[in-house]
């Protein structure tokens, strides 16, 4: 193990993650929904179950000759669906972000570490394009951008396994989802609020952070199994 | 929850089917949740697309046909709908001369439309213009906000810029014609109780008995500040207030006043709310030349109002009074 | 009590001030309480007056206007006007033509309707016709009863007698189409809560969180039957199927199909039972000629609804076609 | 005292029973209108207190001059106020019991105990014509019918001064008022419900029963006095 992130990351483990996913929008869907109420217009849970149900109804959906061959297409599809079926604020910023994810896949079947590191970079980058928002403004980002910095950093030291490092990323989105609370949001629908914003949990970053949890979950179980 | 609806999941779907069975004249697209005017696309004439989040009946579905827009996209309740619709809509309406996409400022709306406006260029070779709408005065529009939000002047501007697009003019022209409304115009808004979004099934926010919300959005987002329930004298000064200072309507030939309701409040007491105002302005030398009173831009079950000016010029009068014949309004025709 | 008024006991005061700012084509007697045609008398036409209650905005005083009413006088809320008022409306609006009183059938509307045309026949020498609308079928009609209550039918009579007025029919030609427009129409409303009347400060009943009430009045008298919540369809057959038994409406030119809201529904609610409505006329072969979706009665913030059928014919079709401009209802012109 | 109805019922006293109704119903008038929530539209004691109010600022305002000459004008007066300012239904039928009044007094400037009986029960003769309703359809003249029997009877048998005949009339109007409970209603309002009318007190037979008691009050108060 040690020096080595042996693990790779495959279509199996992908669409894993992404059904996972869609299991803990479903089951956090109310949550969600109360944390926009709070400081947005209390629609997040609905509008992400919305999009993750299509997702998972197209993964159980395609026939054994329809399976996506390759990340980038699964990932396509995924940010496709999402687009088309979300709308609102999260649709083109999650599904801008599997959209990067499927370009800067390639026609890789499977991914490393550090290839699935520098892709979940490239699909925080998208969502910071398309959303024109940077770190500390009480978005999504705020719990994705230090998760890919702990996964850079993981990989970088090389002293972890994929799990590991995933663990890891999934805690830094944790811990960047609660720096949000003490936020003055300055993007999206809460930042209407002004001050009144403050001392909130910003609903996309609970979501990206259950995106973390479940591709940790995902490839620690593929790990296991 | 007391609503008058099956599914809380489909109200948009079911809503939709009612409208396609009252209003023969329009042109239902089911699938992609479409309202399209009866006689799209018309040869030569510069189409107009809006649309945004449900729950804001009559805006927007109700306000296509002759006169408005030419086409409505429905998203979800209070969620902005996705590229695939506005890029149907846009290809259903595009007469040869150009599509105008009319944008409410909120952050789901921009991106979707955006993506919509990138794929009709791209994919279908539409001209698309976009102009987005920032009227309401309870955000201050600086760095450190989305902007201000696209409110009751949207009402105005679909009326108007339909009216010059239907006069003839080119994408250029409904464009600056919009953008002047947008300009000119500046609303704030007021909530005495919170809306219920379906599939929520509760309230969004907690309002007390004795309180509302001054500087409300149309989707229940928290407004400036809550204060003690006051009498509508009060009201209407706490959005009277901030709309004049923002904005010189004095020295035009005066303005629209559009008070509007937002869903559960009923005609009586926005006429109440109207007298109300009107007093306010006169004392301020704002000469109303036109006005509108009623629930056009709603916010569900809500109760509360709010009140859009639009300083107008003997061209945008002219526009204004042009006949107009949608399910939300109509004259003239 | 959360409403956006002033004094409790003013807001027919306050809102008639409003009604006279917002609309200066209309003329507004504020000693009487009346709005009145701008051009009124108009020589040689019939004059139709209405009133009632007020609380039930648009009606009656948003229907007032070339194509419609004369003059409608406005009673407290929920309260007839009083003779003094009718008797006022009447001298205004006579064009030598006589006056027809459109009158729901309420006691109180009755006798004091009743009290102004005795008056206006003796003091003024008008000739009035006064004619009962009486559509609501949730109450049966019969020794038991003050009689079916006027609901719905009124907004149809009041549009069609309008335009039989404007075309030049003499008074008993109008107070024929009246008679025909009530004998063809039927009502049946419910609630989802009750109304606040702004002088009480409460509801006047209370409606647990699970149940609604079928067969409400449009002043908050209790229906037919408290039952549970149900879903938009089953609140339709509710409602269609006592309008379908009382009289047969299969056989002419079809039905204008009315759904109305209470007050504090929104429209997307309306057009979700709208579309319910319309599934089950077909089933029950009752084309729909003409539609109209929205809050024309109302009964203050209550949230509900009712459904109101119009057995049309080519010249009750052609009436309700015609030009009508009136703050509330508004089309060719 | 006995064998004789001695006292005589003036302008003075008439004015007192206004004023003290007018009172009456502005304590009652919360009360009033509950009766009128359960079967009506709620609004029974708002129209009665906007009309005596009305009434007693009249006879307030009416200067030294403009005094009521006989009962007739008083009556007229009161009558004219109420049609001109209550509506509903209770506006005709309290104007018209006043009209009738009126009408009945002819140029007295006081009544004996006959002459008031006589003329109470024109009063509501005229309510009958009004509202073509009669004895038993759970309205005012549920109390009012009873009442004016009673005074009637106590006249007869003319062994009571007129205070003594007043408090048994205002004693049958509660009598008759408390009879609407179990009673259908089948004129006004209250007939909408069909059964569920049963079970509640008519709100018209109560301010008719306060209209009553008022003129007991009146009498009895000018006869200590
Ligand atoms: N410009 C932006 N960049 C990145 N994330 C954003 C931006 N605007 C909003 N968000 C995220 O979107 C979330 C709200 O999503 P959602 O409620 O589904 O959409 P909407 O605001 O349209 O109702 C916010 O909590 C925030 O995390
Ligand atoms: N036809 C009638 N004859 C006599 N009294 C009546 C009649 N109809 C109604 N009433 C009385 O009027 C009362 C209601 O008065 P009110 O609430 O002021 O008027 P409205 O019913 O118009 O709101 C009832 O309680 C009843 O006693
Ligand atoms: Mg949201
Ligand atoms: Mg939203
Ligand atoms: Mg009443
Ligand atoms: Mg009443």
């Amino acid at each position: 193990m040690g020096g080595l992130v042996s693990q790779s990351f495959d279509v199996a483990t992908a669409t894993a993650w992404l059904r996972r996913f869609a299991e803990r929008i479903a089951a956090e869907k109310e949550w969600l929904t109360e944390l926009d109420s709070a400081i947005g217009d209390g629609d997040h849970g609905i509008n992400m179950h919305r999009g993750m149900s299509a997702v998972d109804e197209e993964l159980r959906s395609s026939g054994s000759g329809d399976q996506p061959a390759d990340l980038a297409t699964l990932f396509k599809r995924t940010g496709m669906k999402l687009v088309s079926s979300v709308g609102g604020a999260s649709g083109p910023l999650y599904g801008t972000f599997f959209l990067r994810l499927a370009a800067a896949t390639g026609d890789a079947t499977s991914l490393d570490g550090p290839g699935l590191a520098q892709a979940f970079r490239a699909g925080c980058d998208g969502v910071m394009a398309r959303g024109k928002a940077a770190l500390g403004e009480k978005t999504m980002l705020d719990a994705l951008l230090p998760a890919a910095d702990a996964f850079d950093a993981a990989i970088g030291e090389g002293g972890d396994d994929l799990a590991d490092a995933l663990k890891a990323t999934a805690d830094a989105a944790r811990t960047g989802r609660e720096a949000t609370i003490p936020m003055l949001a300055t993007k999206g629908r809460a930042s209407y609020l002004g001050d009144r914003s403050i001392g909130h949990l910003d609903p996309g970053a609970a979501s990206s952070t259950l995106l973390l949890e479940t591709l940790a979950d995902a490839v620690a179980g593929s790990d296991g199994s | 929850m007391k609503k008058l609806i099956n599914d809380p999941e489909a109200v948009v779907r079911d809503a939709l089917a009612g409208v396609a069975l009252a209003h023969p004249e329009l042109r239902i697209d089911r699938e992609h949740r479409l309202v399209i005017r009866g006689d799209a696309p018309v040869q030569g004439k510069v189409g107009l697309v809006s649309g945004g989040g449900s729950g804001h009946e009559p805006l927007h579905g109700g306000f296509v046909g002759p006169g408005m827009l030419d086409a409505a996209c429905a998203g979800e309740v209070f969620t902005s709908p996705v590229p695939d619709q506005m890029l149907a809509a846009t290809t259903a309406v595009n007469g040869g001369a150009g599509v105008v996409h009319i944008v409410k400022n909120y952050t789901g709306d921009i991106m979707n439309f955006e993506m919509a406006a990138e794929m009709a260029q791209a994919e279908a070779g539409v001209e698309v213009a976009s102009v987005v709408i920032d009227d309401d005065v309870a955000v201050r529009d600086s760095l450190y906000t989305a902007g201000r939000r696209g409110v009751g002047v949207t009402v105005l501007v679909e009326k108007i810029a339909g009216a010059a697009a239907e006069e003839g003019r080119d994408l250029a022209a409904v464009v600056d014609v919009i953008k002047k409304v947008n300009d000119q115009g500046r609303s704030m808004g007021m909530a005495l109780t919170s809306c219920t979004v379906p599939a929520a099934g509760k309230p969004t926010f907690d309002l007390p008995d004795d309180q509302m919300e001054i500087g409300i959005g149309i989707h229940g987002e928290p407004g400036r500040e809550r204060v003690q329930l006051a009498p509508a004298r009060d009201v209407a000064r706490m959005l009277v207030e901030p709309v004049l200072e923002d904005y010189d309507f004095t020295g035009g030939d005066g303005v629209i006043c559009f008070v509007n309701g937002m869903g559960a409040t009923p005609l009586l007491e926005l006429y109440i709310m109207y007298a109300e105002i009107a007093s306010l302005l006169d004392r301020a030398g704002v000469p109303i030349a036109r006005s509108l009173v009623g629930p056009y831009i709603t916010s569900l079950d809500m109760a509360g109002c709010s009140v859009t000016l639009l300083k107008v010029d003997d061209d945008l009068l002219r526009l204004w009074d042009a006949p107009v014949s949608t399910p939300g309004l109509r004259w003239g025709a």
